[in-house]
């Protein structure tokens, strides 16, 4: 059974989903839960059936859906992929468990398993076109969770949000068309699997092109300044299930797309453009992070510092070293941990008062101390500090990139005092002072229901941030493998000498 | 001498006039004696090409193009008669209500 | 001795732990108790420690690795812990002043509904503090600096109903994490040349590196050191960082944390050995605080404040030992003011509990005679302070002048020898406008009390410490030189000269203090002078960061985002849909519904290709 | 004196005209029936064109490929074949949506049913020869018989129509027959083949007057195929048309017009004159473009989807230009796909009709706001058709844009390919607008819409079996390409 | 030469005439060109030696399609000269005016005739209609039959258009729910 571990993982959703139809709506709420909850288990399975001294891909299933055109059902997880599966599954799992809709729940939970369908198929999927099928399905049904359970101006917000990832991804699809005519001239056979392309040596400027295609796709989806505007808007409508998988797993489709497409496949592109990415990335993180200090609605904040966040994950991801690469990655993880807990925090608060304006709240702490500590501890991971998860990541992705730029590594490293800056002071504001409104004078604290989602997510924060170990090895040992190849396919000089040869620095400790 | 560029010309000329027809007529019923003409100087053509190359097949396409010729006056004519009935009239200005 | 490595580390984090589940309840003695217990404990077994490093300091040294905590590609971070001569010393610092300050605030908040959330914060700090400390990488030491930074925040801001309270919080969290991005860069660029960030190993690689490169880790580390240790410009957070209690202010703002990075430049002893120049301007940076925060020290109106300043211009002091490369004398002089300086602060927190938290010396005078023993013990702190014989101050404080003359550095010495004297003055001028003179708080009503006598307990052996700590110098070196670089003195012929000149200058401003302060105050003239007027304001700086960082950063900020992210870049796309879409609107009259239009267009589209087309044509013939 | 010509049968090869015989004959049949009985059901005579069509399907399998028949009037190539398979696939599920529950003008008339057949039987012989003559006259057949079949509906906008539509139709066909007077002046032939070869033997001189040829020729198919300049009566007439014939307008005879203009530019692209391929560039490009900024606006929903397939013309179009196998076979693929959807939506528009009409439009949008809450399965049905149109993945639609993209990337159209990729985008825009009102508005409080009020079970199985192609396409897109290659690539496509 | 003055002579009269429809206000007039046009065209035909088309011409336009039209103008009573709202008639000349001038531009170009072999030769000494007979009937036998069918189904359109059962609509009219 274990041998379609990956199509069970990805099709029990749906299926399940599906199901749930017949469900009573009032009783829905159980069902969804028990599936996502399943789907987490499958998951760990997943996990616990993983050989870690195995740094390629398992569990490779694969079936031609259009053998003319060489496209193939063709799933595989490996070290990169795997966390980010059971991050969804889990942020999934836990953001279903804590939800506090109430109307047309029933739809809003199968919507929500056929969007965790559409996620996790995009994490496993090794051909390109399935990669873009379910990158691009995954849109509808968050169109769907916001256009729905949305704020007043949902519609604006999610014609937005579809209409440009859509674009972009476009745009991405037409760079890989053009990559499988490229495989097809080399070999003669049409094919669009990872795998197989991976075996491609590309000439340079063909790089070039193929990377500026595949980079519009991603780039809109992390979202890189400038193509950042959607999401502001997508999280500030969106209810709080939708903005906790926006943050924590639909940004990472795009970052995790750099990881498994524009680096391997085109390490000296990726060579060339990443000062120009770098220097995007630092303006991410320190303009953005200036906005958010700006805003005055706490979800904004928190928006605009997922954007901020993002920058380091691709700074990390471009400083095409094992230490960056594995840091941007585990970073897209506690990011997906982090920001989904924040989300899910604004949204414990905007039940309560129906209101996300800081200047409405204050002196919360009084109020709600629990609440209060965990949103402390919260945005310490998300600031970054030792011994928390957020640490471990941005500490090695500008690590990573320090050896490849010392000044911009400088400017990126502000991140640790903007990032601050901006959250400090949005606690400062919600939580201390004196209670001065008097609708907060009687609060209650958090119930057992959000506490269900948020204490074990806060037991990840510390102990992933105290023993990183487990998700780091594997992690390590896929991206060790994958560096090497990018510094075997590179063809120019400067790729060869950016990249590093894995084997010769292990060798030189 | 009259060769077959005399002919294309003429036959380009009077397509020209139906084209003017076409166009500028606002009754129905002389805008499809425009389309008679745009045939017809067809033919002309047909026949000096069919001529100048000593071969047929240009006086079949004229015959053929005078069947349809025929053909649509019959359909065109009851289109205009049905809008005659409805409009009680054949100028085309009244038939504005799709627009956009 | 692992197990007692172990104790001593985790003891702390325990009661930390437990007081936090009780964190949100109202006050429970027992985690007041409970946490102070476990301190002790960590104490004895620091003290153990220190026994066995003593017994044989090149043999016993306790290293161990616990577990891996960050490992990726040719980077791996262990939790790895080491007691040596140097950590050791910081421990029983730590834990001494730390159990005692404990013990001190179970009285001190005993009224605070916080209790519990406060012990909570104060052994996590503590806990924070020993990983700073004992950690034998700098990704253990960052773990410790950073965890510090965040308790300090916690504590500053703990009564975070005040505004001024969370703002300072913030403000020292802030300027903390500015330093550590040096701090950071420092580490970075130790990993990359040295692929390792193991003390050991780091500072065998070092000596083959490039003189530049060390320059720079040197000074990026400093950086770090100069947030931590509150050196200029990074200074104004810690006077700020007085709005916390009072015996935070005492542990945390006095004896340790700040002398965290004095703490780092002495680890890093090896690496600045090698950059002399980088130690100079420490060491000038060093003498140059030291003055600064003494004359604002001498006219400020708050006690806490003036400490706070006092012990910054220590802590240059140290920083002048250190870079010198007197790194034995920098942490003796950390050691003996952690005891008297925290000393102090107890002191003025009994003062500040006797006066229902009024801070303005001026509204005091006379209170000797209701509070006897706290007036008694902070006259002993304040003349350790000053640095008379026989008090620990005189003992760390002359050799760190010493240290300065014998280098040559004669400015240096300078500079140090008059604020010795400043310090001897404002720390009488205190003591007199506190303890003594006419009662002026009769007037304003208040009715002071002495405190809790264990409270006073808490605080006698912290006095004892500061009295006599300066006797065992002889052992101290002998201890840690055994680590640290032993200080070559050729000053003997002068010693003795130099103790007298120093001494003078101190009683001199014991003196003077004593005598203006007497009875009386200050001729309000004096208050005229600009300089009184520029150390009142600390220089403006302050103001200059406000009007200079804060606000522009604020207003920068929200331009950012009303203007640019708004009006331009989020305008852009817009402007791009709303084009395409208004260009429908304005052309869908093309489909006009009337027919002889729509017979145009096809006239017109064959015509137009007819054009185009015969334009080709004769371009193709004329071009051939 | 002539002498006799004598002609063994098997010469003719009369089986290349038999599926358009039984076409003919079921027509004549049904006028026959109808004399026979007055007002027999419409039920009656839709399943006689049903019958009739599956016959001539099967005939069609019948026919073996690449044979000249009736010297050489008719041609039996991979694309006539494929031609003839849409057409005769597309009016067969087409037809099946005249079960309306709701009765209307044009079912009371035998004539209807024989009309399309007369006009399947049109389309067919368009495809299936390559004789200028026969296209001209099977064209003429067809197209004066929809004329009919529009206004046959019966209603004011149905006649205005059928007017411009029959008025622009003639003024088209006059374009075509002056078009293909100067090819035949050039090459002496009426036959593409046969015009082909001489113009290439002659080096396509004189230029300008195979400049003037193609024009024209663009003139007549552009305008069947609705290219912009040449489009303008595309919505009107779906507007004023039946969401069921619209439907059908929407593919057949445009299909039909494909595989001619195919024909023709295969090798007038061939020719060395640049000036025609930038003519096609420029109409695919503006035709994409254009059609959908003006679908942008629509207020209703078959008016929308009315230029929508314009731009879906211009979209396949660039297979035409581009003119590689893949290409012609991608263009195949995406034309089968696109009947599939395109017969869902508008089978769901058709459902929706009713015979009230509150002002102008049959389906307004307004109309299907908050459908979600008064019928889902109706709702979910729409939304897949239009994201499937969209092109959405894994709807099928997506392999066909998917495929046809692919073959401007292969042949270095890299600039067209990217258009091609945006326009997509911007179509999304005016499907998300139905799903947008579907889902997230609510239900209009005054007027009570039947969204399936016009459905027979017959309606509903068709749309049912176009959600099943339309889901499921991912499994069938395979065996398609690989017929539709083999096909084209055998007629030397 | 008799050739070229027929050729010019009919070219002027074909072309006047024609004009004279296109232009002309009153119905009837434009009716009786477009017949003198048609027949004139025959001429050209005759003198391109097509007889047989030149006679179809004849019969078929000047005898049923004028007829046809006749019969409407005569329903319509379109006889009295007829108000045609004329918007920006320049744009129509203009059009048209270009369109002319470029295909004169154009058909002038010389045609080489090599490369081209007639397909159905004239034979000498064979009536014209016996050979278009000839080829109507073998090679255009298939157009032929179609043609047939186009004009059944132009008479049916035509009929079931003008008749009586258009006259009520079933579309517009609320009843006929069926089932």
């Amino acid at each position: 059974m274990s041998e379609h571990i990956l199509s069970i993982l990805v099709f029990f959703p749906l299926v399940a989903g599906l199901l749930g139809i017949l469900v009573d709506k009032d009783s829905i709420r159980p069902y969804a839960i028990t599936v996502a909850g399943i789907e987490f288990i499958l998951s760990i399975w997943l996990w616990s059936e993983f050989d870690m001294n195995f740094a390629g891909m398992q569990f490779i299933e694969s079936v031609p859906l259009i053998e003319q055109f060489g496209i193939s059902y063709t799933l595989g997880v490996d070290g990169i992929s795997l966390f980010l599966i059971i991050m969804t599954t889990l942020v999934t799992f836990i953001s279903l468990g804590s939800l506090t809709v109430t109307n047309r729940v029933k739809e809003l939970m199968i919507t929500v398993l056929v969007l965790e369908l559409t996620m996790v198929g995009v994490f496993v999927a090794l051909d390109a076109i399935l990669f873009y099928l379910f990158w691009e399905l995954s849109l509808v049904p968050m169109l769907y969770i916001i256009g729905v359970w949305g704020g007043p101006k949902r519609l604006y917000a999610g014609i937005k949000f579809f209409l440009y990832t859509f674009t972009g991804s476009l745009i991405m699809l037409v760079g890989m068309l053009y990559m499988a005519y490229l495989y097809y001239q080399a070999t003669g056979t049409w094919s669009f699997s990872l795998l197989e392309w991976y075996r491609l040596q590309l000439p340079y400027d063909l790089q070039l092109w193929l990377f500026g295609a595949f980079f519009l796709g991603f780039a809109i989806k992390v979202p890189m300044f400038p193509f950042h505007t959607w999401l502001p808007y997508a999280h500030g409508q969106a209810p709080t299930i939708g903005s906790v998988i926006l943050a924590a797993v639909l940004l990472k489709m795009g970052t995790y797309g750099f990881v498994r497409f524009s680096l391997p496949l085109f390490p000296d592109a990726s060579v060339t453009f990443m000062v120009p990415i770098a220097v995007l990335a630092i303006i991410m993180i320190i303009y953005t992070a200036m906005v958010a200090y700006a805003q005055e609605d706490i979800k904004q904040v928190v928006a605009y510092s997922s954007v901020s966040h993002m920058g380091v994950i691709i700074l990390g991801t471009f400083a095409l070293n094992v230490e960056g690469i594995t840091g941007s990655i585990f970073l897209m993880i506690s990011h997906g941990i982090v920001s989904g807990a924040l989300f899910m925090l604004v949204g414990v608060i905007y039940d309560r008062r129906h209101t996300k304006l800081m200047s409405e709240f204050g002196g919360l702490a009084h109020v709600m101390p629990r609440f209060a500590t965990i949103f402390g501890i919260m945005m310490m991971a998300s600031v970054g500090l030792p011994l928390t998860i957020g640490f471990v990541g941005e500490f090695l992705s500008l690590l990573g990139f320090y050896e490849q730029s010392h000044m911009l590594t400088l400017l990126a490293g502000t991140a640790i005092i903007v990032g601050a800056i901006y959250m400090l002071s949005a606690y400062k504001k919600a939580f201390f002072g004196e209670v001065t409104n008097e609708k907060n004078r009687n609060l209650p604290d958090v119930n057992r229901v959000e506490l269900f989602a948020l204490v074990p997510l806060t037991a990840l924060v510390v102990i992933l941030g105290v023993y990183p170990k487990p998700i780091l090895e594997p992690v390590d040992r896929s991206v060790t493998a994958m560096v090497k190849l990018m510094h075997a396919k590179a063809v120019t000089d400067e790729g060869k000498d950016r990249i590093a040869d894995v084997l010769v620095t292990k060798e030189a400790k | 001498m009259i060769t077959l560029n005399h002919y294309l010309v003429l036959s380009g000329l009077l397509f020209s006039i139906g084209l003017v027809g076409v166009i500028k007529r606002k009754n129905l019923l002389m805008l499809f004696f425009a389309t008679e003409i745009m045939l017809n100087a067809v033919n002309v053509g047909f026949a000096a090409i069919s001529n100048h190359y000593g071969d047929l097949s240009g006086q079949m396409f004229a015959f053929f193009i005078i069947a349809i010729a025929a053909s649509e006056v019959a359909v065109g004519l009851g289109l205009l008669i049905l809008m005659y009935k409805r409009k009680s009239s054949v100028d085309l200005d009244t038939l504005t209500t799709m627009k956009g | 001795m692992e197990k007692y490595l172990y104790i001593a580390l985790f003891a702390p984090l325990l009661g930390s732990l437990t007081a936090a589940l009780f964190g949100a309840r109202p006050k429970t003695l027992f985690t007041g108790l409970w946490t102070s217990g476990l301190l002790a404990v960590s104490w004895i077994s620091s003290i153990l420690l220190f026994l066995h490093v003593y017994a044989d300091p090149s043999a016993n040294v306790v290293h161990v690795k616990m577990i891996d905590w960050i490992s990726a590609g040719n980077l791996s971070i262990p939790f790895g812990f080491v007691v040596d001569q140097v950590s050791v010393t910081m421990m029983i610092v730590v834990t001494t002043v730390s159990t005692m300050v404990h013990v001190y605030a179970i009285g001190y908040m005993s009224h605070d509904k916080g209790f519990n959330r406060f012990f909570s914060w104060l052994s996590a700090f503590v806990f924070s503090m020993m990983i700073l400390v004992m950690s034998d990488n700098f990704a253990g030491l960052f773990i410790g600096w950073e965890g510090v930074g965040l308790c300090s925040w916690g504590l500053i801001g703990f009564w975070y109903h005040k505004q001024s309270a969370t703002w300072a919080a913030n403000e020292a969290f802030i300027m903390n994490r500015i330093a550590d991005l040096g701090m950071l860069i420092g580490i970075f660029l130790i990993y990359w040349n040295t692929g390792t960030l193991q003390y050991n190993e780091a500072f065998t690689a070092m000596p083959n590196l490039e003189h530049t490169l060390l320059i720079t880790i040197g000074s990026f580390l400093f950086v770090g050191a100069m947030g931590k240790s509150a050196q200029f410009p990074l200074h104004t957070w810690l006077a700020d960082a007085m709005e916390g209690p009072t015996p935070v202010s005492a542990l945390i703002h006095a004896a340790t944390m700040v002398t965290a990075g004095v703490y780092l430049v002495i680890r890093a002893n090896p690496l600045y050995d090698l950059i002399p120049e980088v130690g100079y301007v420490i060491a000038s940076l060093g003498a140059f605080v030291a003055m600064f925060a003494a004359t604002m020290a001498l006219v400020n109106r708050d006690i806490k404040r003036i400490i706070a300043y006092s012990t910054l211009s220590q802590l240059g002091y140290m920083f002048v030992a250190a870079g010198l490369g007197a790194y034995w004398v920098a942490l003796f002089h950390l050691m003996t003011h952690a005891f008297f300086k925290a000393l102090l602060f107890l002191g003025a927190g009994n003062v500040m509990h006797a006066m229902d938290d009024e801070l303005d010396p001026f509204k005091m005078g006379g209170l000797y005679k209701v509070m006897k023993p706290t007036a008694i013990l902070m006259i002993l702190a304040s003349v350790a302070l000053a640095g008379i014989y026989p008090f620990a101050g005189f003992f760390s404080k002359d050799k760190i002048l010493e240290v300065a003359f014998n280098g040559d550095h004669y400015i240096l010495w300078g500079v140090l020898w008059v604020t010795a004297g400043l310090t001897a003055f404002y720390s009488f001028r205190l003591i007199m406008l506190t303890f003594f003179g006419d009662e002026r708080y009769k007037k304003l009503g208040f009715h002071p009390h002495e405190a809790y006598p264990y409270m006073l307990w808490a605080m006698a052996p912290l006095a004892v410490l500061a009295a006599v700590a300066g006797f065992f110098e002889h052992s101290f070196v002998h201890f840690v030189t055994t680590l640290l670089p032993s200080y070559e003195f050729h000053t003997h012929h002068v010693e003795m000269i130099l103790i007298a000149v120093t001494s003078t200058i101190a009683i001199l401003g014991i003196a003077t203090a004593v005598i203006i302060y007497k009875n009386g105050m200050l001729h309000p003239k004096w208050m005229e002078r600009p300089c009184y007027k520029l150390f009142t304001n600390q220089y403006y700086i302050p103001q200059f960061y406000d009007a200079v960082f804060s606000r522009p950063y604020k207003e920068l900020s929200v331009i950012f985002w009303k203007q640019i992210d708004m009006k331009i870049v989020d305008a852009t796309v817009d402007l791009i849909a709303n084009t395409l879409f208004n260009i429908g609107k304005d052309t869908r009259g093309v489909q006009s519904g009337n027919l002889s239009i729509m017979l145009r267009w096809m006239a017109l589209g064959v015509t137009m290709l007819l054009i185009f087309g015969l334009i080709f044509v004769a371009a193709a013939t004329l071009l051939g | 004196m002539l002498a006799p010509v004598n002609v063994s049968l098997d010469s003719l090869h009369i089986e290349t005209l038999i599926p358009m015989l039984i076409a003919i004959g079921g027509a004549l049949v049904i006028l026959v029936a109808d004399l026979a009985k007055k007002n027999l059901d419409k039920s009656l005579y839709i399943m006689m064109t049903v019958i009739f069509l599956l016959l001539d399907l099967g005939a069609l399998f019948q026919t073996d490929l690449n044979q000249h028949g009736f010297f050489d009037v008719m041609l039996v190539d991979g694309l006539a074949v494929l031609g003839q398979l849409i057409v005769i696939l597309g009016s067969l599920l087409f037809v099946m949506l005249s079960f309306s529950k709701k009765s209307f003008h044009e079912y009371l008339y035998a004539e209807y049913f024989a009309f399309y057949l007369f006009m399947v039987a049109g389309f067919q012989f368009m495809v299936a020869s390559d004789n200028l003559i026969l296209i001209f006259v099977g064209l003429e057949t067809s197209s004066l018989a929809l004329y009919t079949m529009i206004a046959m509906h019966n209603r004011a906008t149905a006649l205005e129509a059928a007017v411009k539509y029959f008025t622009m139709g003639a003024l088209s066909a006059g374009m075509f027959a002056f078009g293909s007077m100067i090819l035949y002046a050039l090459s002496g032939s009426v036959e593409i083949s046969k015009i082909a070869e001489v113009m290439t033997a002659s080096g396509f001189e004189p230029m300008a007057l195979v400049i003037v040829a193609t024009i024209f020729m663009i003139g007549a198919f552009g305008f069947k195929m609705a290219l912009v300049p040449f489009h303008t009566w595309v919505p009107d007439i779906y507007e004023g048309s039946t969401a069921a014939l619209a439907g059908f307008m929407s593919i057949v005879p445009k299909v039909a017009a494909l595989v001619v203009t195919m024909r023709l530019f295969e090798f007038l692209l061939q020719s060395e004159i640049v000036w025609v391929e930038i003519m096609i560039y420029a109409l695919v490009v503006l035709t994409m473009t254009l059609a959908n900024i003006w679908a942008l606006v629509q207020d209703d929903v078959k008016r929308m989807l009315a230029y929508s397939s314009i731009s879906h013309t211009g979209f396949v179009m660039a297979a035409v230009l581009i003119g590689t196998t893949h290409a012609n076979s991608a263009l195949f693929i995406y034309w089968f796909l696109f009947l599939f959807t395109n017969l869902g939506a508008f089978a769901m528009l058709w459902s929706s009709r009713s015979k009230r009409n509150e002002g102008r439009y049959d389906h307004t949008f307004e109309k299907f706001s908050g459908l979600i809450k008064t019928m889902p399965l109706a709702a979910f049905l729409i939304a897949i058709f239009m994201l499937s149109l969209a092109g959405v993945p894994p709807f099928s639609m997506f392999f066909g844009k998917m495929y046809m993209i692919s073959s401007a990337v292969t042949s270095g159209y890299m600039t067209l390919a990217i258009i091609m990729a945006l326009n997509s985008a911007i179509a999304a825009y005016y499907y998300l607008k139905i799903i947008f009102y579907m889902f997230f508005k609510e239900p209009l409080a005054n007027v009570e819409v039947d969204p399936m009020g016009n459905a027979t079970l017959s309606v509903k199985s068709v749309i049912g079996m176009a959600a099943f192609f339309t889901i499921f396409g991912i499994f069938f897109v395979n065996p398609i390409m690989e017929m539709v290659t083999y096909f084209v690539y055998t007629s030397g496509y | 030469m008799f050739e070229t003055v027929a050729f010019y002579l009919f070219s002027v009269l074909t072309i006047t005439s024609f004009i004279v429809v296109v232009t002309t206000k009153n119905a009837l007039y434009a009716l009786s060109s477009l017949a003198a046009g048609m027949i004139l065209i025959s001429g050209f035909f005759f003198l391109l030696n097509a007889d047989f088309l030149g006679v179809v011409q004849i019969v078929v336009y000047t005898g049923a399609v004028m007829a046809l039209y006749a019969f409407g103008m005569m329903f319509f009573d379109t006889t009295e000269t007829l108000r045609e709202s004329h918007a920006n008639p320049r744009v129509v000349f203009a059009l048209s005016g270009v369109i002319a001038i470029i295909l004169v531009a154009m058909l002038i170009a010389p045609i080489a005739s090599t490369h081209v072999s007639a397909l159905y030769p004239m034979v000498e000494g064979v009536g014209n209609s016996e050979a278009v007979g000839m080829v109507l009937f073998t090679k255009y036998l298939i157009p032929f039959e179609v043609a047939a069918v186009m004009l059944l189904v132009a008479m049916i359109g035509g009929i079931v258009l003008a008749g009586k059962k258009m006259d009520e609509s079933l579309t517009t009219s609320e009843q006929g729910e069926v089932k």
